[in-house]
Protein backbone atom coordinates (compact mmCIF):
# COMPACT_ATOMS: atom_id res chain seq x y z
CA UNK A 1 0.00 0.00 0.00
CA UNK A 2 1.10 3.13 -0.83
CA UNK A 3 2.37 5.91 1.96
CA UNK A 4 -0.29 8.55 2.36
CA UNK A 5 1.73 11.95 2.70
CA UNK A 6 0.32 14.84 4.94
CA UNK A 7 0.58 18.23 5.52
CA UNK A 8 -0.75 19.88 8.83
CA UNK A 9 -1.42 23.57 9.24
CA UNK A 10 -2.30 24.31 12.89
CA UNK A 11 -0.97 27.69 14.41
CA UNK A 12 -1.13 26.46 18.24
CA UNK A 13 2.79 24.81 18.09
CA UNK A 14 2.27 22.36 20.75
CA UNK A 15 -0.84 21.01 19.02
CA UNK A 16 0.76 21.08 15.76
CA UNK A 17 4.27 18.46 17.16
CA UNK A 18 1.01 16.53 19.23
CA UNK A 19 -0.85 15.52 15.19
CA UNK A 20 2.45 15.22 13.57
CA UNK A 21 3.91 12.70 16.38
CA UNK A 22 0.46 10.79 16.04
CA UNK A 23 -0.02 10.31 12.65
CA UNK A 24 3.83 9.81 12.23
CA UNK A 25 3.50 6.41 14.16
CA UNK A 26 0.62 5.10 11.74
CA UNK A 27 2.71 3.06 9.40
CA UNK A 28 1.10 3.99 6.25
CA UNK A 29 1.54 7.91 6.81
CA UNK A 30 3.89 10.71 6.35
CA UNK A 31 3.88 13.77 7.29
CA UNK A 32 5.99 15.77 4.92
CA UNK A 33 5.19 19.57 6.21
CA UNK A 34 3.50 21.27 8.87
CA UNK A 35 2.57 24.44 8.65
CA UNK A 36 1.81 27.22 11.65
CA UNK A 37 -0.59 29.35 9.41
CA UNK A 38 -3.14 28.81 6.10
CA UNK A 39 -0.56 30.57 4.34
CA UNK A 40 2.44 28.19 4.79
CA UNK A 41 -0.16 25.02 4.21
CA UNK A 42 -1.00 26.38 0.61
CA UNK A 43 2.98 27.08 -0.26
CA UNK A 44 3.90 23.19 1.84
CA UNK A 45 0.72 21.38 -0.46
CA UNK A 46 2.21 23.13 -3.68
CA UNK A 47 5.87 22.40 -2.44
CA UNK A 48 5.31 18.72 -1.72
CA UNK A 49 2.07 17.58 -3.50
CA UNK A 50 0.49 15.42 -0.48
CA UNK A 51 -2.56 13.79 -0.67
CA UNK A 52 -3.91 15.27 2.41
CA UNK A 53 -4.10 18.25 4.56
CA UNK A 54 -5.46 18.73 7.87
CA UNK A 55 -6.29 22.23 8.80
CA UNK A 56 -7.26 23.85 11.59
CA UNK A 57 -10.13 26.50 11.18
CA UNK A 58 -8.69 29.88 13.17
CA UNK A 59 -4.88 30.72 12.06
CA UNK A 60 -3.17 33.76 11.52
CA UNK A 61 -1.97 35.24 8.55
CA UNK A 62 -4.54 32.65 6.26
CA UNK A 63 -7.90 30.55 8.31
CA UNK A 64 -7.98 27.12 7.94
CA UNK A 65 -10.91 28.14 5.46
CA UNK A 66 -9.35 30.38 3.22
CA UNK A 67 -6.24 28.11 2.52
CA UNK A 68 -8.77 25.18 1.68
CA UNK A 69 -11.14 27.58 -0.34
CA UNK A 70 -7.54 27.84 -2.22
CA UNK A 71 -6.68 24.54 -2.77
CA UNK A 72 -10.45 24.17 -3.83
CA UNK A 73 -9.27 22.71 -7.79
CA UNK A 74 -5.74 21.44 -6.53
CA UNK A 75 -5.99 16.99 -6.30
CA UNK A 76 -4.78 17.02 -2.31
CA UNK A 77 -7.80 16.39 -0.19
CA UNK A 78 -8.13 19.10 2.60
CA UNK A 79 -9.62 17.87 6.11
CA UNK A 80 -10.51 20.47 8.86
CA UNK A 81 -10.11 20.04 12.34
CA UNK A 82 -12.19 22.04 15.22
CA UNK A 83 -13.28 21.63 18.52
CA UNK A 84 -16.61 23.76 18.23
CA UNK A 85 -18.79 24.03 15.70
CA UNK A 86 -19.24 27.95 14.77
CA UNK A 87 -22.00 29.45 12.63
CA UNK A 88 -21.57 29.54 8.96
CA UNK A 89 -17.99 27.38 9.42
CA UNK A 90 -19.16 24.08 7.67
CA UNK A 91 -20.98 25.36 5.36
CA UNK A 92 -18.06 27.37 3.99
CA UNK A 93 -16.14 24.39 4.53
CA UNK A 94 -18.68 22.01 2.28
CA UNK A 95 -18.49 24.90 -0.29
CA UNK A 96 -15.02 24.53 -0.63
CA UNK A 97 -15.33 20.88 -1.06
CA UNK A 98 -13.31 19.91 1.75
CA UNK A 99 -13.58 16.32 2.51
CA UNK A 100 -13.43 15.99 6.25
CA UNK A 101 -14.87 17.84 8.72
CA UNK A 102 -14.10 16.41 12.07
CA UNK A 103 -13.13 16.98 15.66
CA UNK A 104 -9.77 17.83 16.83
CA UNK A 105 -10.26 15.60 19.93
CA UNK A 106 -11.28 12.45 17.57
CA UNK A 107 -8.98 9.58 19.09
CA UNK A 108 -5.82 9.13 16.54
CA UNK A 109 -7.67 5.80 15.28
CA UNK A 110 -10.57 7.30 14.36
CA UNK A 111 -8.28 10.35 12.57
CA UNK A 112 -6.71 8.08 10.33
CA UNK A 113 -9.59 5.57 9.66
CA UNK A 114 -11.23 8.66 8.38
CA UNK A 115 -7.92 9.71 6.31
CA UNK A 116 -8.10 6.11 5.19
CA UNK A 117 -11.78 6.55 4.05
CA UNK A 118 -11.25 9.63 2.63
CA UNK A 119 -8.27 8.19 0.49
CA UNK A 120 -10.64 6.34 -0.79
CA UNK A 121 -13.26 9.15 -2.31
CA UNK A 122 -15.51 9.17 0.48
CA UNK A 123 -16.14 12.12 2.79
CA UNK A 124 -16.52 11.79 6.32
CA UNK A 125 -18.02 14.81 8.48
CA UNK A 126 -18.36 14.55 12.67
CA UNK A 127 -22.25 14.68 13.45
CA UNK A 128 -20.86 16.54 16.67
CA UNK A 129 -19.96 19.46 14.60
CA UNK A 130 -22.76 19.12 12.03
CA UNK A 131 -25.02 19.04 14.69
CA UNK A 132 -24.48 22.26 16.10
CA UNK A 133 -23.12 24.10 12.81
CA UNK A 134 -25.67 26.76 11.39
CA UNK A 135 -25.89 27.57 7.61
CA UNK A 136 -25.75 31.87 7.01
CA UNK A 137 -29.37 32.15 6.83
CA UNK A 138 -31.01 30.68 3.95
CA UNK A 139 -34.87 31.00 2.67
CA UNK A 140 -37.28 29.16 4.83
CA UNK A 141 -38.85 27.59 1.44
CA UNK A 142 -37.18 25.20 -0.95
CA UNK A 143 -36.34 26.16 -4.05
CA UNK B 1 -62.05 62.00 50.62
CA UNK B 2 -62.93 62.23 47.34
CA UNK B 3 -65.27 60.05 46.09
CA UNK B 4 -64.31 58.99 42.62
CA UNK B 5 -66.79 57.26 40.24
CA UNK B 6 -66.72 53.44 40.59
CA UNK B 7 -65.43 52.64 37.05
CA UNK B 8 -62.29 55.19 37.28
CA UNK B 9 -61.42 53.80 40.71
CA UNK B 10 -61.55 50.64 39.05
CA UNK B 11 -58.99 52.17 36.12
CA UNK B 12 -56.73 53.84 38.39
CA UNK B 13 -56.17 50.45 40.79
CA UNK B 14 -55.85 48.59 37.32
CA UNK B 15 -52.99 50.57 36.05
CA UNK B 16 -51.08 50.50 39.16
CA UNK B 17 -51.56 47.14 38.96
CA UNK B 18 -50.25 46.98 35.79
CA UNK B 19 -46.82 49.01 37.04
CA UNK B 20 -46.17 46.68 39.67
CA UNK B 21 -46.25 43.65 37.28
CA UNK B 22 -44.19 45.67 35.06
CA UNK B 23 -41.66 46.16 38.41
CA UNK B 24 -41.69 42.72 39.09
CA UNK B 25 -41.07 41.67 35.52
CA UNK B 26 -38.05 43.49 35.43
CA UNK B 27 -36.84 42.07 38.61
CA UNK B 28 -37.59 38.58 38.28
CA UNK B 29 -35.70 38.65 34.74
CA UNK B 30 -32.48 40.33 36.47
CA UNK B 31 -32.59 37.66 39.25
CA UNK B 32 -32.85 34.83 36.40
CA UNK B 33 -29.93 36.06 34.36
CA UNK B 34 -28.04 36.12 37.91
CA UNK B 35 -29.15 32.87 38.55
CA UNK B 36 -28.76 31.13 35.43
CA UNK B 37 -25.31 32.69 35.23
CA UNK B 38 -24.63 31.36 38.67
CA UNK B 39 -26.14 28.08 37.74
CA UNK B 40 -23.71 27.66 35.03
CA UNK B 41 -20.93 29.04 37.10
CA UNK B 42 -21.41 25.85 39.48
CA UNK B 43 -22.05 24.04 36.46
CA UNK B 44 -18.47 24.88 34.57
CA UNK B 45 -16.68 24.80 37.73
CA UNK B 46 -18.48 21.12 39.23
CA UNK B 47 -18.07 19.47 35.98
CA UNK B 48 -15.28 21.05 34.06
CA UNK B 49 -13.23 22.43 37.22
CA UNK B 50 -13.69 18.47 38.95
CA UNK B 51 -12.08 16.82 35.10
CA UNK B 52 -9.16 19.30 34.84
CA UNK B 53 -7.77 18.54 38.55
CA UNK B 54 -8.38 14.92 37.63
CA UNK B 55 -6.12 15.33 34.61
CA UNK B 56 -3.79 17.46 36.77
CA UNK B 57 -3.14 14.55 39.25
CA UNK B 58 -3.44 11.43 36.78
CA UNK B 59 -0.91 13.57 34.84
CA UNK B 60 1.57 13.84 37.72
CA UNK B 61 1.00 10.46 38.70
CA UNK B 62 1.52 8.73 34.79
CA UNK B 63 5.15 11.44 35.02
CA UNK B 64 6.12 9.18 38.08
CA UNK B 65 5.02 5.60 37.00
CA UNK B 66 6.38 5.56 32.95
CA UNK B 67 9.80 4.32 34.07
CA UNK B 68 9.03 2.28 36.79
CA UNK B 69 6.10 0.89 35.83
CA UNK B 70 4.76 1.62 32.17
CA UNK B 71 1.88 -0.32 32.20
CA UNK B 72 0.27 1.42 35.03
CA UNK B 73 1.06 4.48 33.28
CA UNK B 74 -0.76 3.83 30.12
CA UNK B 75 -3.73 3.35 31.81
CA UNK B 76 -3.01 6.73 34.31
CA UNK B 77 -2.85 8.34 30.37
CA UNK B 78 -5.92 6.63 28.94
CA UNK B 79 -7.71 8.22 32.02
CA UNK B 80 -6.72 11.41 30.97
CA UNK B 81 -7.58 11.30 26.93
CA UNK B 82 -11.45 9.56 27.95
CA UNK B 83 -11.54 12.74 30.37
CA UNK B 84 -10.48 15.51 28.38
CA UNK B 85 -12.54 13.99 25.57
CA UNK B 86 -16.09 13.77 27.98
CA UNK B 87 -15.23 17.49 28.97
CA UNK B 88 -15.23 18.67 25.69
CA UNK B 89 -18.25 16.87 25.24
CA UNK B 90 -19.74 18.63 27.82
CA UNK B 91 -18.57 21.98 27.10
CA UNK B 92 -19.93 21.15 23.34
CA UNK B 93 -23.03 20.37 24.77
CA UNK B 94 -23.37 23.63 26.94
CA UNK B 95 -22.51 26.00 23.69
CA UNK B 96 -24.74 24.40 21.48
CA UNK B 97 -27.53 24.36 24.14
CA UNK B 98 -27.01 27.70 24.50
CA UNK B 99 -27.49 28.71 21.49
CA UNK B 100 -30.95 31.05 20.80
CA UNK B 101 -33.02 28.59 17.55
CA UNK B 102 -34.23 30.67 14.77
CA UNK B 103 -36.79 28.62 12.78
CA UNK B 104 -35.23 29.70 9.40
CA UNK B 105 -31.60 28.80 10.60
CA UNK B 106 -32.72 25.43 11.94
CA UNK B 107 -34.36 24.39 7.97
CA UNK B 108 -31.30 25.39 7.24
CA UNK B 109 -29.14 23.47 9.71
CA UNK B 110 -31.23 19.88 9.22
CA UNK B 111 -31.00 20.26 5.77
CA UNK B 112 -27.41 20.16 5.80
CA UNK B 113 -27.48 17.09 8.57
CA UNK B 114 -29.60 15.14 6.05
CA UNK B 115 -27.68 15.83 3.55
CA UNK B 116 -24.49 15.35 5.16
CA UNK B 117 -26.28 11.75 5.98
CA UNK B 118 -27.47 11.16 2.60
CA UNK B 119 -31.13 11.51 3.73
CA UNK B 120 -33.63 13.04 0.77
CA UNK B 121 -35.43 15.98 2.33
CA UNK B 122 -38.23 17.28 1.32
CA UNK B 123 -39.81 20.67 2.72
CA UNK B 124 -43.14 22.33 2.71
CA UNK B 125 -44.31 25.20 4.63
CA UNK B 126 -46.96 27.91 4.56
CA UNK B 127 -46.60 30.57 2.50
CA UNK B 128 -46.20 32.89 5.60
CA UNK B 129 -45.82 31.80 9.26
CA UNK B 130 -47.16 34.95 10.30
CA UNK B 131 -45.62 36.36 13.41
CA UNK B 132 -44.43 34.06 15.71
CA UNK B 133 -43.62 34.73 19.08
CA UNK B 134 -39.82 34.73 19.70
CA UNK B 135 -40.26 31.81 22.72
CA UNK B 136 -42.95 29.71 20.38
CA UNK B 137 -40.12 29.98 17.80
CA UNK B 138 -37.32 28.81 20.30
CA UNK B 139 -39.64 25.97 20.89
CA UNK B 140 -40.66 25.48 17.60
CA UNK B 141 -36.99 25.28 16.14
CA UNK B 142 -36.11 23.01 19.07
CA UNK B 143 -38.22 20.66 18.79
CA UNK B 144 -38.10 20.34 14.88
CA UNK B 145 -34.28 19.97 15.47
CA UNK B 146 -34.20 17.24 17.93
CA UNK B 147 -36.90 14.94 15.67
CA UNK B 148 -34.94 15.02 12.58
CA UNK B 149 -31.60 14.29 15.09
CA UNK B 150 -33.12 11.63 15.57
CA UNK B 151 -34.38 10.94 12.20
CA UNK B 152 -30.35 10.82 11.11
CA UNK B 153 -29.89 8.65 14.60
CA UNK B 154 -32.32 5.91 14.43
CA UNK B 155 -34.18 5.73 11.76
CA UNK B 156 -32.22 4.17 8.98
CA UNK B 157 -34.70 6.24 6.32
CA UNK B 158 -33.97 6.90 2.79
CA UNK B 159 -36.13 10.07 2.89
CA UNK B 160 -37.02 12.68 5.48
CA UNK B 161 -39.99 15.05 5.35
CA UNK B 162 -40.86 18.23 6.88
CA UNK B 163 -44.42 20.31 7.08
CA UNK B 164 -44.66 23.60 8.61
CA UNK B 165 -47.42 25.40 8.74
CA UNK B 166 -49.49 28.57 10.36
CA UNK B 167 -52.93 26.95 10.84
CA UNK B 168 -55.89 29.06 12.10
CA UNK B 169 -55.54 27.57 15.43
CA UNK B 170 -51.64 27.47 15.54
CA UNK B 171 -48.40 26.17 14.04
CA UNK B 172 -47.86 22.91 13.05
CA UNK B 173 -45.04 21.03 12.14
CA UNK B 174 -44.59 17.68 11.05
CA UNK B 175 -41.44 15.32 10.74
CA UNK B 176 -41.95 12.13 8.67
CA UNK B 177 -39.39 9.60 7.75
CA UNK B 178 -39.36 6.11 5.73
CA UNK B 179 -37.62 4.32 8.23
CA UNK B 180 -38.36 1.31 10.23
CA UNK B 181 -40.04 3.11 12.80
CA UNK B 182 -39.95 3.26 16.34
CA UNK B 183 -39.80 0.38 19.20
CA UNK B 184 -37.06 -1.41 17.73
CA UNK B 185 -35.07 -1.01 20.69
CA UNK B 186 -37.50 -0.13 23.48
CA UNK B 187 -34.73 -0.28 25.51
CA UNK B 188 -33.23 3.00 24.95
CA UNK B 189 -36.71 4.94 25.24
CA UNK B 190 -34.97 6.39 28.20
CA UNK B 191 -33.11 9.64 25.91
CA UNK B 192 -33.78 13.43 26.50
CA UNK B 193 -34.51 13.88 23.59
CA UNK B 194 -38.62 13.39 22.82
CA UNK B 195 -38.75 13.88 26.77
CA UNK B 196 -37.02 17.63 26.39
CA UNK B 197 -39.17 18.09 23.68
CA UNK B 198 -42.81 17.46 25.58
CA UNK B 199 -41.45 19.35 28.23
CA UNK B 200 -40.68 22.87 26.63
CA UNK B 201 -43.77 22.38 24.36
CA UNK B 202 -46.15 22.05 27.51
CA UNK B 203 -44.28 25.70 28.49
CA UNK B 204 -45.87 27.08 25.13
CA UNK B 205 -49.50 25.30 25.64
CA UNK B 206 -48.20 22.70 22.65
CA UNK B 207 -48.01 19.35 22.02
CA UNK B 208 -46.24 16.68 20.50
CA UNK B 209 -47.69 13.37 19.12
CA UNK B 210 -45.84 10.32 17.48
CA UNK B 211 -47.22 7.93 15.14
CA UNK B 212 -45.37 4.84 13.82
CA UNK B 213 -46.38 2.57 11.98
CA UNK B 214 -44.22 2.17 8.78
CA UNK B 215 -41.48 4.56 9.85
CA UNK B 216 -42.01 7.51 12.21
CA UNK B 217 -44.24 11.01 12.00
CA UNK B 218 -43.99 13.70 15.01
CA UNK B 219 -46.68 15.94 15.31
CA UNK B 220 -45.74 19.12 16.83
CA UNK B 221 -48.32 21.51 17.81
CA UNK B 222 -48.34 24.86 19.11
CA UNK B 223 -51.33 26.95 19.66
CA UNK B 224 -51.71 30.86 18.80
CA UNK B 225 -51.28 32.81 21.97
CA UNK B 226 -54.26 34.50 23.44
CA UNK B 227 -54.35 38.11 22.58
CA UNK C 1 -74.63 37.19 26.09
CA UNK C 2 -74.75 36.57 29.91
CA UNK C 3 -74.41 39.79 31.72
CA UNK C 4 -72.00 39.80 34.33
CA UNK C 5 -72.54 42.23 37.04
CA UNK C 6 -70.01 44.91 36.54
CA UNK C 7 -67.40 44.60 39.31
CA UNK C 8 -66.99 40.85 38.21
CA UNK C 9 -66.67 41.93 34.68
CA UNK C 10 -63.92 44.44 35.73
CA UNK C 11 -62.99 41.09 38.07
CA UNK C 12 -62.09 39.14 34.93
CA UNK C 13 -60.70 41.87 32.82
CA UNK C 14 -58.11 42.45 35.60
CA UNK C 15 -57.48 38.81 36.28
CA UNK C 16 -56.91 38.57 32.01
CA UNK C 17 -54.70 40.95 31.93
CA UNK C 18 -52.53 39.74 35.29
CA UNK C 19 -52.31 36.34 33.46
CA UNK C 20 -51.07 38.38 30.00
CA UNK C 21 -48.48 40.25 32.21
CA UNK C 22 -47.51 37.18 34.14
CA UNK C 23 -46.97 35.25 30.67
CA UNK C 24 -44.78 38.47 29.14
CA UNK C 25 -43.09 38.13 32.08
CA UNK C 26 -41.57 34.53 32.01
CA UNK C 27 -41.31 34.87 28.19
CA UNK C 28 -38.88 38.15 28.62
CA UNK C 29 -36.59 36.51 31.67
CA UNK C 30 -36.46 33.31 29.17
CA UNK C 31 -34.70 35.76 26.51
CA UNK C 32 -32.66 37.54 28.58
CA UNK C 33 -31.39 34.23 30.13
CA UNK C 34 -30.60 32.85 26.39
CA UNK C 35 -28.63 35.80 25.62
CA UNK C 36 -26.63 35.70 28.62
CA UNK C 37 -26.14 31.51 27.46
CA UNK C 38 -24.26 32.93 24.21
CA UNK C 39 -22.43 35.13 25.79
CA UNK C 40 -20.97 32.61 27.96
CA UNK C 41 -20.91 30.34 25.50
CA UNK C 42 -18.66 32.37 23.00
CA UNK C 43 -16.00 33.17 26.09
CA UNK C 44 -16.45 29.25 26.50
CA UNK C 45 -15.25 28.63 23.11
CA UNK C 46 -11.49 29.57 22.30
CA UNK C 47 -9.37 28.94 26.02
CA UNK C 48 -10.67 25.82 27.27
CA UNK C 49 -11.82 24.14 23.78
CA UNK C 50 -8.08 24.42 22.63
CA UNK C 51 -6.58 23.22 26.16
CA UNK C 52 -8.71 20.71 25.99
CA UNK C 53 -8.32 19.66 22.65
CA UNK C 54 -4.54 19.94 23.16
CA UNK C 55 -4.93 17.63 26.86
CA UNK C 56 -6.59 14.93 24.33
CA UNK C 57 -4.06 14.39 21.40
CA UNK C 58 -1.18 14.43 23.57
CA UNK C 59 -2.59 11.92 26.16
CA UNK C 60 -3.56 9.76 23.21
CA UNK C 61 0.73 10.47 21.92
CA UNK C 62 2.02 9.65 25.23
CA UNK C 63 0.33 6.77 25.30
CA UNK C 64 1.74 5.28 22.46
CA UNK C 65 5.23 6.66 23.40
CA UNK C 66 5.12 4.91 26.61
CA UNK C 67 7.42 1.70 26.22
CA UNK C 68 8.63 3.17 22.73
CA UNK C 69 10.43 6.45 24.04
CA UNK C 70 9.42 6.84 27.88
CA UNK C 71 11.62 9.99 27.58
CA UNK C 72 9.68 11.66 25.01
CA UNK C 73 6.26 10.07 26.94
CA UNK C 74 7.20 11.95 30.25
CA UNK C 75 7.68 15.24 28.27
CA UNK C 76 3.95 14.95 26.77
CA UNK C 77 2.99 14.36 30.30
CA UNK C 78 4.52 17.09 31.98
CA UNK C 79 2.59 19.37 28.77
CA UNK C 80 -0.72 17.64 29.91
CA UNK C 81 0.00 18.81 33.69
CA UNK C 82 1.12 22.14 32.85
CA UNK C 83 -1.83 22.57 30.20
CA UNK C 84 -4.75 21.50 32.79
CA UNK C 85 -2.80 23.63 35.83
CA UNK C 86 -3.45 26.96 33.25
CA UNK C 87 -7.07 25.21 32.09
CA UNK C 88 -8.17 25.21 35.57
CA UNK C 89 -6.82 29.11 36.49
CA UNK C 90 -9.50 30.05 33.41
CA UNK C 91 -12.17 28.06 34.39
CA UNK C 92 -11.51 29.51 38.11
CA UNK C 93 -11.57 33.24 36.56
CA UNK C 94 -14.28 32.64 34.68
CA UNK C 95 -16.27 31.24 37.48
CA UNK C 96 -15.70 33.89 39.86
CA UNK C 97 -16.18 36.50 37.36
CA UNK C 98 -19.79 34.96 36.45
CA UNK C 99 -20.98 34.25 40.99
CA UNK C 100 -22.82 37.80 41.74
CA UNK C 101 -21.11 40.78 43.57
CA UNK C 102 -20.36 39.82 46.66
CA UNK C 103 -20.20 42.84 49.61
CA UNK C 104 -16.94 41.32 51.38
CA UNK C 105 -15.33 40.91 47.93
CA UNK C 106 -16.00 44.32 46.77
CA UNK C 107 -14.51 45.45 50.48
CA UNK C 108 -11.45 44.08 49.48
CA UNK C 109 -11.57 45.65 46.03
CA UNK C 110 -11.92 49.33 46.99
CA UNK C 111 -9.28 49.28 49.46
CA UNK C 112 -7.23 48.22 46.67
CA UNK C 113 -8.31 50.86 44.66
CA UNK C 114 -8.06 53.75 47.56
CA UNK C 115 -4.50 52.35 48.52
CA UNK C 116 -3.52 53.02 44.51
CA UNK C 117 -5.15 56.64 44.90
CA UNK C 118 -3.36 57.45 47.82
CA UNK C 119 -6.36 58.02 49.52
CA UNK C 120 -6.84 57.14 53.83
CA UNK C 121 -9.49 54.36 53.99
CA UNK C 122 -11.74 54.04 56.64
CA UNK C 123 -14.48 51.41 57.25
CA UNK C 124 -16.80 50.72 59.61
CA UNK C 125 -19.33 47.28 59.03
CA UNK C 126 -21.88 46.42 61.47
CA UNK C 127 -21.04 42.46 63.14
CA UNK C 128 -23.83 40.91 61.28
CA UNK C 129 -24.86 42.14 58.09
CA UNK C 130 -27.77 39.40 58.36
CA UNK C 131 -28.76 37.29 55.53
CA UNK C 132 -28.53 39.81 52.29
CA UNK C 133 -30.95 37.89 49.48
CA UNK C 134 -28.75 37.50 46.15
CA UNK C 135 -29.98 40.30 44.26
CA UNK C 136 -29.87 42.66 47.27
CA UNK C 137 -26.32 42.09 47.84
CA UNK C 138 -25.40 42.07 44.16
CA UNK C 139 -27.07 45.67 43.77
CA UNK C 140 -25.17 46.99 47.01
CA UNK C 141 -21.75 45.89 45.68
CA UNK C 142 -21.77 47.57 42.20
CA UNK C 143 -22.96 50.69 44.24
CA UNK C 144 -20.64 50.27 46.49
CA UNK C 145 -18.10 49.94 43.52
CA UNK C 146 -19.57 53.07 41.86
CA UNK C 147 -19.23 55.14 44.63
CA UNK C 148 -15.80 54.69 45.50
CA UNK C 149 -14.88 54.85 41.92
CA UNK C 150 -16.42 58.40 41.93
CA UNK C 151 -14.33 59.34 45.06
CA UNK C 152 -10.95 58.12 43.38
CA UNK C 153 -11.98 59.98 40.07
CA UNK C 154 -13.93 62.80 40.87
CA UNK C 155 -13.19 64.20 44.57
CA UNK C 156 -9.61 64.98 45.21
CA UNK C 157 -10.11 63.85 48.53
CA UNK C 158 -7.64 62.64 50.88
CA UNK C 159 -9.85 60.20 53.11
CA UNK C 160 -12.71 58.03 52.18
CA UNK C 161 -15.13 56.91 54.81
CA UNK C 162 -17.32 53.56 54.27
CA UNK C 163 -19.91 52.79 56.49
CA UNK C 164 -22.24 49.52 56.19
CA UNK C 165 -24.99 49.15 58.55
CA UNK C 166 -27.86 46.65 58.44
CA UNK C 167 -30.46 48.46 60.40
CA UNK C 168 -33.86 47.44 62.26
CA UNK C 169 -35.38 48.48 58.43
CA UNK C 170 -33.02 47.79 55.76
CA UNK C 171 -29.29 47.82 54.90
CA UNK C 172 -27.60 50.85 54.59
CA UNK C 173 -24.07 52.16 52.89
CA UNK C 174 -22.29 55.32 53.17
CA UNK C 175 -19.81 56.63 51.83
CA UNK C 176 -18.00 59.30 52.07
CA UNK C 177 -15.46 61.84 51.47
CA UNK C 178 -13.30 65.24 52.38
CA UNK C 179 -12.82 66.43 48.77
CA UNK C 180 -14.23 69.41 47.07
CA UNK C 181 -17.40 68.19 46.75
CA UNK C 182 -20.11 67.93 43.95
CA UNK C 183 -20.93 70.51 40.90
CA UNK C 184 -17.63 71.84 40.66
CA UNK C 185 -18.27 70.47 37.21
CA UNK C 186 -22.02 70.83 36.51
CA UNK C 187 -21.43 70.20 32.82
CA UNK C 188 -20.20 66.20 33.68
CA UNK C 189 -23.84 65.73 35.00
CA UNK C 190 -24.13 63.20 32.22
CA UNK C 191 -22.62 59.90 33.57
CA UNK C 192 -24.58 57.16 33.92
CA UNK C 193 -22.80 56.14 37.03
CA UNK C 194 -24.88 57.67 39.58
CA UNK C 195 -28.62 57.01 37.12
CA UNK C 196 -27.36 53.11 36.81
CA UNK C 197 -27.11 53.17 40.90
CA UNK C 198 -30.06 54.93 41.34
CA UNK C 199 -31.90 52.55 38.60
CA UNK C 200 -30.48 49.32 40.11
CA UNK C 201 -31.49 50.40 43.52
CA UNK C 202 -34.99 51.44 42.32
CA UNK C 203 -35.32 47.75 41.44
CA UNK C 204 -35.04 46.78 45.00
CA UNK C 205 -37.12 49.20 46.12
CA UNK C 206 -33.84 50.78 47.42
CA UNK C 207 -32.89 54.46 46.85
CA UNK C 208 -30.30 57.13 46.77
CA UNK C 209 -29.11 60.22 48.31
CA UNK C 210 -26.39 62.64 48.09
CA UNK C 211 -25.55 65.64 50.47
CA UNK C 212 -22.59 67.52 48.90
CA UNK C 213 -21.53 70.17 51.31
CA UNK C 214 -17.73 69.69 52.11
CA UNK C 215 -16.65 67.08 50.13
CA UNK C 216 -19.61 64.26 49.09
CA UNK C 217 -21.59 61.77 51.20
CA UNK C 218 -23.39 59.55 49.54
CA UNK C 219 -26.39 57.43 51.35
CA UNK C 220 -27.17 53.99 49.46
CA UNK C 221 -30.28 52.34 51.89
CA UNK C 222 -32.37 49.12 50.65
CA UNK C 223 -35.07 47.94 52.57
CA UNK C 224 -35.96 44.41 53.78
CA UNK C 225 -37.51 42.56 51.49
CA UNK C 226 -41.11 42.21 52.33
CA UNK C 227 -41.82 38.14 53.72
N1 LIG D 1 -37.31 8.70 13.72
C1 LIG D 1 -37.09 7.61 14.51
N2 LIG D 1 -36.96 6.37 13.95
C2 LIG D 1 -36.73 5.30 14.72
N3 LIG D 1 -36.61 5.34 16.06
C3 LIG D 1 -36.73 6.54 16.68
C4 LIG D 1 -36.97 7.72 15.94
N4 LIG D 1 -37.03 8.75 16.82
C5 LIG D 1 -36.83 8.23 18.04
N5 LIG D 1 -36.66 6.89 17.97
C6 LIG D 1 -36.47 5.96 19.10
O1 LIG D 1 -36.93 6.62 20.28
C7 LIG D 1 -35.94 6.65 21.26
C8 LIG D 1 -36.06 7.90 22.12
O2 LIG D 1 -35.69 9.08 21.38
P1 LIG D 1 -35.07 10.30 22.19
O3 LIG D 1 -34.84 11.42 21.25
O4 LIG D 1 -35.94 10.58 23.37
O5 LIG D 1 -33.69 9.73 22.76
P2 LIG D 1 -32.31 9.49 21.99
O6 LIG D 1 -32.36 10.14 20.65
O7 LIG D 1 -31.99 8.05 22.05
O8 LIG D 1 -31.29 10.25 22.93
P3 LIG D 1 -31.05 11.86 23.01
O9 LIG D 1 -32.14 12.52 22.20
O10 LIG D 1 -31.18 12.16 24.47
O11 LIG D 1 -29.70 12.08 22.45
C9 LIG D 1 -34.65 6.53 20.50
O12 LIG D 1 -33.63 6.00 21.28
C10 LIG D 1 -35.03 5.62 19.34
O13 LIG D 1 -34.96 4.28 19.73
N1 LIG E 1 -17.23 61.93 45.15
C1 LIG E 1 -17.37 62.90 44.24
N2 LIG E 1 -16.68 64.07 44.35
C2 LIG E 1 -16.80 65.05 43.44
N3 LIG E 1 -17.60 64.96 42.35
C3 LIG E 1 -18.31 63.83 42.17
C4 LIG E 1 -18.23 62.75 43.09
N4 LIG E 1 -19.06 61.78 42.63
C5 LIG E 1 -19.61 62.24 41.51
N5 LIG E 1 -19.18 63.47 41.22
C6 LIG E 1 -19.60 64.29 40.08
O1 LIG E 1 -20.83 63.81 39.61
C7 LIG E 1 -20.74 63.50 38.24
C8 LIG E 1 -21.63 62.34 37.90
O2 LIG E 1 -21.13 61.13 38.42
P1 LIG E 1 -21.44 59.76 37.65
O3 LIG E 1 -20.87 58.63 38.43
O4 LIG E 1 -22.90 59.73 37.37
O5 LIG E 1 -20.71 59.94 36.28
P2 LIG E 1 -19.16 59.81 35.93
O6 LIG E 1 -18.43 59.21 37.09
O7 LIG E 1 -18.68 61.12 35.44
O8 LIG E 1 -19.17 58.81 34.73
P3 LIG E 1 -19.38 57.22 34.82
O9 LIG E 1 -19.74 56.87 36.23
O10 LIG E 1 -20.51 56.95 33.85
O11 LIG E 1 -18.09 56.65 34.42
C9 LIG E 1 -19.29 63.26 37.98
O12 LIG E 1 -18.96 63.53 36.68
C10 LIG E 1 -18.64 64.26 38.94
O13 LIG E 1 -18.58 65.54 38.37
MG1 LIG F 1 -5.94 27.77 15.89
MG1 LIG G 1 -32.90 12.11 20.38
MG1 LIG H 1 -19.04 57.44 37.98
Amino acid sequence: MDVIRIVIAEDQQMLLGALGSLLDLEEDMEVVGMAKNGEEAVSLVRKHQPEICIMDIEMPVKSGLEAAEELKTHPCKVIILTTFARPGYFERARKADVYGYLLKDSPSEELANSIRVIIDGRKVYAPELIDIAYAEANPLTDR
Amino acid sequence: VILLPFNMYNRIKQEKLEGQLEDANKRISQLMVMEERQRIARDLHDTLGQKLSLIGLKSDLAGKLITSKPEAAKKEVNDIHQTARTALKEVREMVSGMRAANLQEEVSHIRQLLNAANMAFNIETSPDLGNIPLLVENVLSMSLKEAVTNVVKHSQATLCKVTIQQLPNGWHIIVEDNGRGMGHDITSFGGHGLKGMRERLEFVNGSLNVESTSGTTIHIHVPHPVQ
